[in-house]
């Protein structure tokens, strides 16, 4: 157990000095200097274009040898100082990152937590009625099938361009500057109920047809009809089958939460939701390769955080991880 | 008298039709019987065995009955063979290793296999459940323990002593020892010669494809081919003087002690069994056999060529033609409850 | 050699699987035939698969116009225009049937190439486990964790213009790890089965115990791998289409939903242009995932309706 | 058993929770974000109310019938209001708190006095006297005094990593006695160059700026704007800036500019669909995005009153020429003829019909915008012109020794309007013989190409709107040619030093000289014409359209209410816009 963990731990900072070294180029490795297309548009004459890009470069880290660069880049990883943004300059990474996750947060999680409980429901009653199954199946299909982008312009097209049910875009109203007023709560709730049902029609077609699946597969394993040939009530045996197909669903689901601090672009960009995802548009939009620096490690340590608590829920719940940490194939 | 098959013929839906994978095959398993089934993959032994307990949706009764005590088992009728199961007739699956899910406590599945058939008194089960744990050496502990943190010939042991918790009439052990080392075989199959022992179960089907381990706990053995019995008899007479010429062929290509798996040849039996989508009239032996003739082109009848010893084979009616011939050790009639222990 | 081995029957599908009913029964290959045809879903969702692909075949040269033709802008549908036109006055129809070939051929790459990599680093680490094993893991773990859209930019940057071949790659390269994991899994099991035991004691070499014994074993599981990670991929390329880092100067499905958000066709009720490609993606995909679950039933007989 | 939860009975209730949950994360951060107005130290606060805002307690819901909503200016999170930061200060920076010393006014081509009251040559047109306008106050309440202008000067002429730098080189010095400034040259001044420095530049206070370190001037982050401005920042967060109306700015007195709209709110971009619908919903009243087909809804077409600059095509006042550039040095663009060949292959009318929709209007020949049309020499652009004649495209074609290898037309990836533009100009090219592959490398590979000469052809359009022809010429021509243009000037790379000299006597010429100007202008717009060192394709548009639902009496050309109604960086700050925000009514309200 102590060896498996530890095992994981060192994969995880391997994975991570990986993901810290990579992230370290980006700004570094792609070809044309942000610099130079940031400091383009100040129109400078070389001498003056010379001074400000080396006041840029420190600001930025990209000064120095490539060494003492790293190694300056892995002490502000430490000390949590993600630096500073170019499209924003100067405002700081973690600063804008700070106020862009809540709103992430707010969307995905529910949305994401929500279409796992009543799409697992679904996906285990359709497992076993077959009228249901002929309704839920289809539907969850095409709700898998779906483009986001598409589910994004066309739920927005019929709630708030066609019957005007709902605001189009936004966090929350412009006239409103954030307070802890019930307008406020209210404009906010009204302008996350678009973005929120589009990640969570989409997720909630995957959740069902993979807990029908596996519920159809358990019902027909070894313990299944075990259970079955002893005379257990069909009832009793769902309720094992269900038990069962809900640990890899539990994976997909911790695996789904570690990448929730990416945000959801496409739907946070077509209703313009002012989270992670659009932080990470803009940035891209802008070629803010110090902000996506700062995002991608947040990304990379939410997903290491996520892996490593899906290993320690699964070691606790999940026969087959036992095995394999006895040496057993997975 | 424990269990009476007759005539039972059971038929998996295809799409080439009914494919009649059991064909009429009658049998009598008398009190504190157990009685081991052989034959190759797709003999038909394995439906047997889940004919008697379990008919899934593509599985049908296409004639004849069994008795259980007396009473007609409701093969096809799934609900009424539920309250059955476990009670009356019970299981130990070849799948033993995957069989107990994997999620829940042993003794949680104990508990909700209880509540399933509605056992009002689970204590008076629990405390017999324990007393069992620890006949087999095994900690009461273990009702706390997942499948999975447990050995497989624990999970073997375990499935055996849930399968015949509630004193079932008949347990059909399905390739109980195929996957064991041959110390757990041993072990398995003493277990179930002593719950026999105990009066835990009353008679038991052991089907395998392994004579060897049938000889240590069988107290008879039935061979069957291609969806037919081909001998049935005393453990002894099977494995010292068996009759039919599929069983002799069995028997020989048995290896000897001390023999490595890399020095021997897969010499087998030539030949492959006959499709059972049209199985050829008469003895379905008949292109393997050596000893074939024109006769065999008719159906063999399982006949009695001597008590207790049945053979379907036209060559062995012939020759024995009702005498005894062949030297049967006493007490290893099939029919007598007094046989218990032998064969170990 | 025990008894069993006599007579277990050679070459049989997965020794030790749940019981299967007589040797006569088991499948043959125009059984998967014969049950593919019956199957509903799988008729269903192939047939519609077919017909969207002939459409994507023929459709550029059934299309009146090209996508480069111009007409009145932002005209509604009419007999010239059977889909319309969009603000640059391209016509709609002929973007959609060039936009659905595009989406097939992003949507091929992809999964072919995360099958390839996917299989060959899978079936390796399976095979070989020990420290090959756990360095692909690890390798595996990298992929997985970083982020595929901020690595798109970056890789993206390096190239002046991004073609359909490049999206399609890099989405294979980004998805592999999943395929790579269940071929993983697969080959770990299988690979301790007895009739690879003994492929392995009559010698064969295990480039070919893995190519002959283990990878039929899977193929269909694989097949249907390979189906979900095809239609992944054009889920995955229209949404990099619908941010703009989609293949440039190439109509494509992603590409019209992104140009249609970005010129206000909300706003001005122009369904006709967003309407239209997210349906026929939807639908693609949608008869994918149908025919899957269909050959699944065809593949695993427990499945299908009795 | 952590699956409890999961696998347990369904209950509503957990839903409830979930959700709540959710939300309370929103509703706290949301909430706790508009509180960072002490946000501590050195640290640039992204989010904070200013310390300049008044004493009373913030306001939690802006009056619509007292808030002005802007927006099309900003691509992400406000961050600092440093007038120095041409990258990315924030809206408003310049214009509604900083100021410059003239505005330009480029209806009337006249430079307004603003801060200063009067500027001067003396009669040997080598000292500039500034009068700084009396009873102007800095938002801490402190007085604009000239030695705040002399200062602002002297960094422009002396600090290298001043922005301003290259307009103010040719200063010597600048000295404050009172409220008078005086400048003095280095030899001839750089007349031209000044000149754009009066109405670009900002004021600043030199209490503030001195404190700050002189190679940071242009980036130290500036939250706590102190300015002359007739606004103070308010509040700010990663979805808009909010601005309040100062009461006792200067201009109310001395310009008669009253705003009738207590706030200012400018929204930070969303997409085309947002910004359409935002507008139509009355939720932005002015906006400076690009909105396509924003031309079928104003008129009072479809019920909106949409108002913009022009009431007919091309409805977009011209902004800047986008020019088609290549590198000069390289073969074929170094043959005149094959630039000749492109520039009568070019169709315009697909550019501006089929990418802008009419919005846009095609360039002049010479490129210069139409408040320059003083300056074209109208006999040089009928004699040497070009327009769209494929047949001539042709011929010059045959002439170039061009032999059909591919050339490359390159535009930053997602400049999608320019996207579409080099598809029509490639097919018009191609139509001809040559074989364009277009192209669409990622912004700041694209800018270190074009800096480094590492291209075939490209879009640009560096050269603002301005108050002469030089910054234009400065661009085409200037040398030396480095092996980095980091100026974003020449990049065509084109070697002219008879051009040079022309720009650089131009650039020497007084602007009150007229006639020699107009002259030196058109010998360049000739040579400009027969060397073709770059081609005019089309001027892309300030952007503007209003919404008449909250506000009315927004400018249009050719009325007295013609101010330029746009909030971009180096309009707002620069041009006549303040006019056009203070000339705002509120609308008569709706039965």
């Amino acid at each position: 157990m102590r060896r498996f963990l530890s095992r994981k731990l060192i994969t995880y900072l391997i994975a991570f000095v990986i993901g810290v070294t990579v992230d370290w180029g980006i700004p570094r490795l792609i070809p044309g200097d942000p610099v130079q297309a940031y400091l383009s548009q100040f129109r400078l004459q070389p001498a003056g274009y010379d001074a400000l890009y080396k006041t840029m470069s420190e600001a930025f880290g990209t000064n120095g040898s490539a060494w003492d660069q790293y190694m300056h880049y892995w002490q502000s990883i430490l000390t949590w100082n993600m630096g500073v943004s170019i499209g924003n300059f100067p405002a700081r990474v973690t600063t804008l990152i700070g106020q862009a996750l809540p709103y992430t947060l707010a969307l995905l999680i529910p949305a994401i937590v929500l279409s796992y409980i009543l799409g697992n429901r679904l996906g285990a009653a359709a497992a076993r009625r077959k009228g249901l199954d002929n309704s839920v199946l289809p539907l969850g299909y095409v709700f898998q099938a779906m483009p986001y982008p598409w589910l994004a312009l066309i739920i927005p097209y019929l709630l708030a361009v066609v019957w005007h049910v709902f605001p189009l875009s936004g966090g929350y109203s412009n006239s409103l500057l954030p307070t802890w007023s019930w307008t406020f709560i209210g404009s906010l709730l009204t302008h996350w109920f678009l973005p929120f049902l589009t990640v969570f029609l989409v997720s909630l077609g995957g959740w069902a047809i993979g807990m029908r699946n596996l519920v159809i597969y358990e019902l027909e394993n070894d313990s299944s009809r075990y259970l079955r040939a002893l005379g257990a009530r069909e009832r009793v045996i769902r309720r094992y089958a269900y038990r069962n197909a809900s640990l890899p669903q539990l994976s997909g689901l911790a695996l789904q939460l570690g990448v929730v601090v990416g945000g959801n672009i496409v739907t946070e960009i077509a209703f313009q939701y002012p989270g992670l995802g659009k932080l990470l548009y803009t940035a891209i939009g802008n070629k803010d390769y110090f902000l996506l620096q700062g995002i991608f490690i947040f990304i990379i340590i939410g997903v290491l955080i996520a892996n490593f608590v899906i290993d320690l829920v699964f070691i606790s719940i999940d026969p087959r991880t036992r095995l394999s940490m006895q040496g057993a194939p997975a | 008298m424990s269990l009476t098959v007759e005539n039972l013929s059971v038929a998996y839906r295809s799409r080439r039709g009914d494919i009649t994978a059991v064909d009429s095959v009658s049998f009598r398993l008398a009190d504190g019987e157990i009685m081991g089934l052989a034959g190759e993959s797709g003999s038909g032994k394995s439906t047997i065995g889940n004919a008697l307990i379990y008919m899934d949706p593509r599985m049908k009764l296409a004639g004849g009955k069994a008795l259980l005590d007396g009473k007609e088992l409701p093969l096809s009728d799934n609900d009424a063979m539920r309250k059955l199961r476990m009670t009356e007739v019970s299981l130990v699956p070849q799948y033993a290793m995957s069989a107990l899910p994997p999620t829940r406590r042993i003794g949680k599945i104990i508990a909700d296999l209880l509540k399933s058939h509605g056992i009002k008194d689970r204590d008076e089960v629990l405390s017999e459940l324990l007393r069992r744990l620890e006949l087999i050496g095994l900690k009461d502990e273990i009702l706390r323990r997942y499948a999975f943190e447990l050995s497989g010939g624990m999970r073997q042991r375990v499935t055996i002593i849930m399968s015949s918790l509630l004193n079932p009439s008949l347990l059909i052990a399905d390739e109980v020892t195929s996957a064991l080392d041959v110390s757990t075989q041993r072990a398995v199959g003493e277990m179930l010669i002593e719950f026999r022992d105990r009066g835990y179960i009353k008679s038991a089907i052991a089907i395998t494809h392994d004579l060897s381990i049938l000889a240590q706990i069988a107290d008879s053995i039935t061979i069957m081919y291609a969806g037919r019995l081909a001998e049935k008899a005393s453990t002894a007479a099977i494995t010292e003087a068996p009759l039919h010429p599929y069983t002799q062929a069995l028997i020989a290509s048995l290896p000897e002690v001390g023999v490595r798996h890399e020095d021997t040849t897969l010499t087998g039996i030539p030949g492959r069994p006959p499709s059972l989508v049209n199985p050829p009239s008469g003895c379905r032996f008949r292109e393997r056999c050596p000893f074939a003739f024109e006769k065999c082109t008719e159906t063999p009848p399982f006949a009695e060529i001597r008590p207790g010893h049945q053979v379907a084979c036209w060559k062995v009616s012939q020759e024995h033609g009702g005498g005894a011939r062949v030297t049967v050790p006493a007490g290893a009639i099939a029919d007598s409850a007094s046989t218990k222990g032998t064969g170990k | 050699m025990s008894l069993a081995d006599t007579l277990q029957e050679p070459g049989a599908p997965v020794p030790g699987a749940p019981a299967r009913p007589a040797a006569a029964l088991r499948p043959r290959r125009n059984d998967f035939l014969y049950y593919g045809l019956r199957n509903k879903k799988l008729v269903f969702g192939l047939g519609l698969e077919i017909l969207l692909v002939i459409l994507a075949i023929i459709g550029p040269s059934i299309s009146p116009h090209n996508t480069t033709d111009y007409f009145k802008l932002n005209a509604s549908p009419t007999g010239a225009n059977w889909l319309g036109t969009d603000f640059q006055g391209h016509d709609v129809f002929a973007q959609l049937v060039n936009g659905l070939r595009e989406s097939y051929l992003v949507g091929a790459l992809g999964a072919v190439s995360a099958a390839i990599v996917g299989m060959v680093l899978g079936f390796i680490a399976g095979w070989r486990g020990g420290i090959l094993d756990e360095i692909l893991q690890l390798l595996t773990n990298v992929i997985v964790m970083i982020p595929s859209l901020v690595l798109l930019v970056v890789v993206g940057a390096y190239l002046n213009t991004r073609s359909v071949l490049f999206e399609g790659v890099f989405i294979g390269l980004t998805t592999w790890p999943w395929v790579a994991r269940a071929v993983r899994a697969q080959t770990f099991s299988l690979r301790s089965r007895e009739f690879v035991d003994l492929a392995r004691l009559s010698g064969k070499r295990p480039t070919s115990i893995v190519i002959r014994d283990i990878a039929p074993n899977m193929a269909s599981y694989l097949f249907l791998v390979v189906i979900l990670l095809f239609g992944s991929s054009m889920l995955l390329a229209a949404s990099y289409d619908f941010l703009g880092l989609g293949p440039s100067g190439v109509v494509s499905l992603g590409g019209m939903m992104q140009n249609a958000n970005l010129n206000s066709a909300l706003f001005f009720k122009e369904w006709w242009w967003f309407f239209p490609p997210g349906l026929v993606l939807t639908a693609m995909v949608a008869s994918l995932l149908v025919a899957n679950v269909g050959l699944d039933e065809v593949f695993n007989p427990k499945l299908r309706e009795s | 058993m952590p699956t409890r939860k999961m696998t347990g009975r369904w209950r509503p209730a957990k839903l409830v929770a979930v959700t709540a949950a959710g939300l309370l994360t929103l509703a706290t951060a949301a909430a706790c974000s508009s509180s960072g107005s002490s946000s501590s130290g050195s640290a640039p606060a992204a989010t904070g109310s200013s310390s300049a805002s008044t004493g009373t307690s913030p306001i939690t819901q802006f009056p619509r019938n007292e808030t002005l909503y802007t927006s099309g200016t900003l691509y992400s999170a406000p961050s600092t209001w440093n007038p120095y930061n041409l990258g990315n200060y924030t809206t408003g920076a310049q214009g509604l708190i900083y100021e410059p010393l003239f505005l330009y006014d480029p209806a009337k081509g006249v430079l307004k006095p603003w801060l200063a009251s009067s500027g001067t040559w003396d009669a040997a047109n080598k000292v500039y006297t500034i009068k700084v306008r009396d009873n102007v106050k800095w938002s801490d309440g402190q007085p604009l005094t000239g030695a705040d202008v002399a200062w602002s000067i002297t960094s422009a002429a002396t600090n290298a990593a001043n922005p301003y730098n290259s307009n103010a080189a040719s200063v010597a010095s600048a000295t404050a006695s009172g409220n008078t400034v005086t400048v003095t040259f280095k030899g001839t001044p750089a007349y031209a160059a000044w000149d754009s420095y009066l109405w670009k530049a900002p004021v600043v206070s030199k209490a503030e700026f001195s404190k700050v370190p002189a190679t940071q001037v242009a980036t130290w982050a500036d939250t706590k704007p102190v300015g002359t401005g007739p606004m103070t920042l308010l509040t700010y967060n990663a979805t808009e800036t909010a601005y309040q109306v100062k009461p006792d700015w200067w201009g109310s007195t001395a310009m008669g500019l009253n705003f009738k709209f207590k706030y200012l709110v400018d929204v930070v971009n969303g997409s085309n669909n947002v910004e359409l619908g935002a507008l139509t919903s009355g939720q932005v009243d002015w906006s400076n995005n690009f909105l396509p087909n924003i031309n079928q809804l104003i008129n009072g077409i479809g019920g909106y009153g949409f108002k913009t600059y022009y009431p007919n095509a091309p409805y977009m006042l011209p902004a800047n020429t986008a020019w088609l550039t290549f590198n000069t040095n390289k073969a074929p663009f170094n043959n005149v003829n094959f630039r000749k060949a492109m520039a009568y292959a070019i169709n315009p009318d697909h550019v501006v019909n089929n990418v802008y929709g009419g919005l846009v209007k095609a360039a002049d020949p010479t490129g210069l915008l139409p408040n320059l049309s003083q300056y074209v020499d109208q006999g040089v652009v009928s004699q040497y012109g070009f327009k769209y004649d494929p047949n001539k495209a042709k011929a010059f074609l045959a002439q170039s020794g061009y032999h059909g290898q591919q050339v490359t037309l390159q535009v930053p990836n997602g400049w999608t309007d320019w996207m579409a533009a080099i598809n029509t100009l490639a097919q018009d090219m191609k139509a001809v013989g040559i074989n364009v592959q277009t192209v669409t490398p990622e912004y700041a590979a694209r800018t270190t190409n074009l800096t480094t000469g590492n291209y075939d052809m490209a879009i640009d359009n560096n050269a603002n709107l301005d108050s002469t022809p030089w910054t234009y010429f400065q661009r085409v021509y200037n040398l030396p040619i480095q092996s980095q243009q980091t100026a974003q000037l020449n990049w065509e790379r084109f070697n002219s030093p008879a051009d040079w000299a022309l720009v650089q006597k131009a650039g020497s010429t007084p602007t009150s000289d007229t006639a020699s100007l107009k002259a030196t202008y058109g010998q360049l717009e000739k040579d400009f014409l027969q060397q073709l060192p770059m081609i005019p394709v089309w001027y892309n548009g300030a952007w503007f359209q209003g919404s008449t639902q909250h506000w009315t009496n927004y400018p249009t050309s050719g009325t007295a209410n013609d101010a330029i109604p746009s909030l971009w960086r180096g309009y707002i700050g620069s041009l006549t816009s303040v006019y056009a925000l203070a000339n705002l009514s509120p609308a008569p309200k709706a039965s």
